[in-house]
């Protein structure tokens, strides 16, 4: 039975569903609890957004809450999904990556390899992506892009509160490490999810919308700016087809060629940062894999080459809108 | 101490012009009109005061997310800070730093830090470079509770006392990192100035409410730093007044922690009592400087507010020096 | 006066002149004097692979060796970079990020802008790149996609003794963050470097080889590969055009869109791991920017999205060898 | 202590085999047929086998770069170490890992690792996962000196005492990282374990090239551990006898440092005449070990050398479970 939740909620159902069937799940993160050892009500945060509230009551010393020590309590998530539990580890956000990577990119994602296919590493790492928050250069970043260069980690990036559910119930089933990353400004966004636990598989992008006259790849929080465009578009008989890949890491490369060989034209919408980015990384799959099936230039739409500036405005104009979509549609559209 | 009225006077300016901004912006955040995530240092101004009044022009602090009260305690100009919250093009970072990153080099600011635990390496750049340059200066890291269990930190004591830095740590442990009390997550002692012994480092820790103690603490530490005798680790008990930012409900706080931390332990009203009563100061002394403050606060919220936003190409400068 | 050294010499004059010239530049690192506080020889090391031995006699306390704590002595760099210094810190291997990067992507390159353009960062930090070592899957990355990926980082990757002089001279003088990277399989190529001191501006390309026919952008230890490649392909009459980025932020766009828009055809080859890597970036700023050139599909060529094995013979598999550019230079060439 | 004949012989032959694994692998090297990075655990094995000796199959360790001793001790299989190290298709880890990167999670050796301070985290986790799982398993990190001043493995201190975790940290300090001292390195007081009690933990300085202190001491902990009383730190003062890595010519040591220590302060000679003299164990017995270990040391090399590389096709194999 589907109902109308929030992505928030969604994130929270599936922890909660995944929790209640497996008990070597458990959960580790600054405040995930959040008052636990404190005077006042346990469990008053759930999270720096409250995402996490009330599983505490549920699922008890199976949240944990953490010092800010990111390096030792992911790599204890780390050490702990190579000794039979499956750690849903928080990195509040994924700009905190410099005080941790080493134990993402150096020990998890590379233990399996090293050990010669021994290891299972079952860790996910839940963080926060992306700008819109006002939270300026430091916890504004995309950064997925730097998690999807690293062989052996997985890279999830759901952008409906369905995809949310079921890629967030697949991560924690999957036996590799998995990053899996919320954009801040989705958490509130609503949608049709189905109570029952459902897991939806990697690499396998969504088709959002058909259409026959350009490709246009985009991701997280992009999908949507996608579709306003697209919208607009389809009023003067652009049909836009739009691709959500989900994961970048595993990349559905194949759905992401078939629909350029059928139209011909691609656009990339990305909000990480472009230079080995995400956008770069599709349009070089395309330019290398569907050449001959392009009609022209592929455009890419992604932020400028600068950190994520403070002030609303200017954090509104390095945020790709709906406008810069359409541009970049019609250029392709028009061109080849 | 070295503490003549004159001393006195600006001690007590520098705290209440803490506390007016951090009340003010509380307020006026809670209008709509100021985005992001906004931390107030209000209730901690005794250490900030207590530690910058030791520092001359030479000397360097990096902050945190907390990072007002250093702000104004470095002499950061406090309209450029309004503005800069109000993410406003005559803000100290041109408005596009935010609270979380106000920085005034000039000053000897290295900036506010989104970053737990991003500060305490630089200052050991920064005692370096004293070292270096031979100016004499010392360098400040402040540093909250759940900072001080970031291993950036921990790794900088160390580095602090084997290349001898003219360094003090200066850990501002309000009893909680968010939510997360720090009688349970610094090694479930609640001290971190337990850790200072194990980096070679003197270690004091004292109550960062009596703006007396945290300037006199600190002052042993700069002159120890300044003549070549190293780092010191001063951990500060204090309390904030409001939530961890703007919008908390601190509903993990005791029933009326706050409130009895704010009747008993008000740093302001503990100076103020301290210096009236042996007549050093007049009320009416701090009256004067109250009703400055308030102005000040008052014009640079006005200002701040009637001021333009900076404008769409600066969304591309100053990224690199050049490129 | 040019005479015959290598690489590593090269990088050990330009630190040399550098320190000679400025007093405000200084060095850090681990055992980058090395015995320095221990019982026998002073400057025993100069570095893991001795390169900055001798420096310590001549300059003294201007090198300081570390503790083992990346974090705290590159921050200690970054800060002291505001603070009238310009130090080089050494990141013995580039693998190391993971336990420092904190202070490198959110603190050096970020304070300018977070600022308001009111800082310099004058940090150079020195790292070891690439595979070939036998150093398995923790100690032969390239990384630098990662680095060249955050707005507010200069990546250099010299390929000759030349470039690795001039550039690393630049990089000091530079007032921005630099990640200096040096391939460890190039420090003992020689090659011609004045005995003067001269600075190699950032984002030129160097033209390794002109040629007509195909364009082939190789980076870092791959130069050598693509002209072994091409002095092949010469011989059968296909001409390259190599092209060396040397630094990868900024890159020289200009150059690699003026050498397609000549030969009509592209090849990229670099050793970082594929996705999200400098290969893809240059594909697709040219998939972007010169698609009409385009005779047909770009071809990279990189290693697979694999960490780096530890045994020789699947190491050398790993990396791009020359026989795999030139098969795909003559697709390249073959096709369109 | 629990050492009866049969244990004193498992640790005698554990130690024995450790060193002439690695005297060998020593010589090996210079032959040119090993490549990588290759780091000697020879003159450490008392602190390895004092260690992992209290432990069983549900404890697990975490190691360092130079991690054969580690290995062993733990139980991982010297044919396989051996020919992992020469990159055979045989080895530990197919070939894939080498010298730096031998894990057998089978065995509970979580893998040595070539980031130094990589393993206490981990080892936090392994904690963690034997609480929650209710296994009764205790996690024992080891890290030399240099790595006590890596972030990671300070935060990993503070974290195991928080969560109240089954760990153990030995900090083997064998006076270097690389050609760094620990007397300067480590807070320049070169005592790792001074650290322990700001981090709410008890620690042990003991002398690691005696087997008894580290068994001892080592049991105590585990004790500790088991029974839901906390971490430890155990550092062990020691001595490496080759160079940081082979091909290291150690000229920052003194003229006869090594010497001095291979005569005063070898952990196996100290071992075999605290057992022969009180007669537990005769040199007959002994020899009879020397000859085994001796004999599965050249056989180990033999086919090691002999073994096939891993095919081509296992350069994509296991990066993924599913991908
Ligand atoms: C590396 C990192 N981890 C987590 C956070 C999120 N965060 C911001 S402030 C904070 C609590 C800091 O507590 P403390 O150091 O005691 O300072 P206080 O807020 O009490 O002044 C946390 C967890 C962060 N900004 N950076
Ligand atoms: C994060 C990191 N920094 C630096 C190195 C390079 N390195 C490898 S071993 C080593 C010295 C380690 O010293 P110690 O921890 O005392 O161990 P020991 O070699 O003495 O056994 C260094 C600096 C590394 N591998 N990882
Ligand atoms: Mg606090
Ligand atoms: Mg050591």
């Amino acid at each position: 039975m589907a109902r109308t939740i929030t992505f928030k909620e969604a994130i929270h159902e599936a922890l909660d569903q995944e929790m209640a069937r497996d008990e070597t799940v458990i959960m580790m993160g600054e405040d995930i609890v959040g008052g636990l050892h404190a005077d006042g009500e346990d469990d008053a945060w759930g999270g720096v957004l409250g995402i996490t509230k009330g599983l505490y009551a549920k699922y008890g010393d199976r949240l944990l809450d953490t010092p800010i020590s990111e390096s030792a309590f992911i790599g204890a998530a780390v050490g702990a999904a190579t000794c039979g539990l499956r750690p849903v580890a928080e990195l509040m956000f994924i700009d905190f990556m410099g005080v941790c990577f080493d134990q993402i990119f150096n020990q998890a994602a590379k233990f399996r390899y090293m050990f010669g296919g021994k290891a299972e590493t079952p860790v996910v790492i839940r963080t926060m992506v992306g700008a819109g928050f006002r939270a300026a250069a430091q916890h504004s970043q995309g950064l997925y892009p730097v998690f999807t260069h690293i062989p052996g980690l997985k890279v999830v990036l759901p952008s409906t509160p369905y995809d949310a559910k079921g890629l967030l119930i697949q991560s924690i089933r999957d036996n590799d490490p998995v990053i899996f990353c919320e954009h801040k400004l989705l958490y509130s966004i609503e949608g049709d999810v189905p109570e029952e636990s459902y897991a939806i598989p990697f690499g396998e992008a969504n088709f959002v919308r058909e259409g026959d006259d350009v490709t246009v790849v985009a991701l997280g929080g992009m999908v949507h700016v996608a579709g306003e465009a697209a919208e607009k578009l389809a009023g003067d008989g652009i049909q836009c087809e739009i691709i959500d890949p989900r994961t970048t890491s595993p990349l559905d490369e194949d759905s992401i060629i078939e629909s350029v060989e059928k139209t011909g034209r691609l656009v990339v919408v990305d909000e990480s940062s472009p230079r080995c980015g995400m956008a770069a990384d599709i349009a070089s799959l395309v330019a290398t894999q569907a050449f001959d099936s392009l009609k022209g230039p592929i455009q890419n739409v992604t932020p400028p080459h600068t950190p994520v500036p403070f002030c609303d405005e200017l954090e509104d104009l390095y945020i790709p809108d709906a406008a810069q979509v359409e541009t970049a549609v019609r250029r392709v559209a028009a061109g080849g | 101490m070295d503490l003549n009225r004159q001393k006195l006077l600006e001690a007590y300016e520098m705290m209440k012009t803490i506390r007016e901004f951090e009340d003010r912006v509380h307020v006026e955040f809670a209008t709509g009109e100021i985005s992001g995530f906004v931390h107030l240092y209000a209730g901690e101004e005794a250490s900030a005061a207590g530690v910058c009044l030791q520092l001359d022009d030479r000397d360097k602090i990096a902050s945190t997310h907390r990072g007002h009260g250093h702000c104004i305690a470095k002499g950061v100009e406090v309209k450029g800070m309004m503005a800069e919250i109000y993410g406003k093009q005559i803000g100290t970072c041109r408005g596009k730093g935010g609270s979380m990153h106000i920085a005034d080099l000039d000053k000897g600011m290295m900036g506010a830090n989104g970053i737990v635990g991003g500060g305490p390496p630089l200052i050991c750049g920064a005692g370096l470079a004293a070292k270096t340059l031979g100016t004499g200066g010392v360098a400040v890291a402040f540093v909250g509770d759940g900072g001080s269990n970031q291993g950036t930190t921990l790794e900088s004591l160390n580095l602090a006392t084997i290349w001898n830095l003219p360094c003090i740590f200066v850990v501002e442990n309000n009893g909680y990192a968010e939510t997360t009390p720090s009688k349970w997550s610094v090694s479930l002692s609640g001290n971190a100035v337990d850790r200072a012994a194990g980096f070679g480092m003197p270690g004091v820790v004292l109550d960062g409410h009596d703006f007396f103690a945290v300037y006199e603490t600190a002052g042993e530490a700069v002159d120890r730093a300044r003549n070549g005798g190293g780092p010191t680790l001063i951990e500060c008990k204090l309390n904030r007044y409001y939530g961890h930012f703007e919008g908390d409900t601190q509903t993990y706080r005791g029933p009326d922690e706050v409130k009895k931390v704010r009747e008993a332990k008000d740093c302001l009203a503990l100076f103020s009592e301290k210096v009236t009563r042996d007549g050093t100061i007049s009320g009416a002394d701090l009256q004067e400087i109250d009703d400055r403050v308030m102005q000040l606060i008052e014009d640079s919220v006005v200002e701040a507010k009637a001021a333009p936003k900076p404008p769409a190409a600066d969304l591309l400068t100053d990224v690199y020096v050049s490129y």
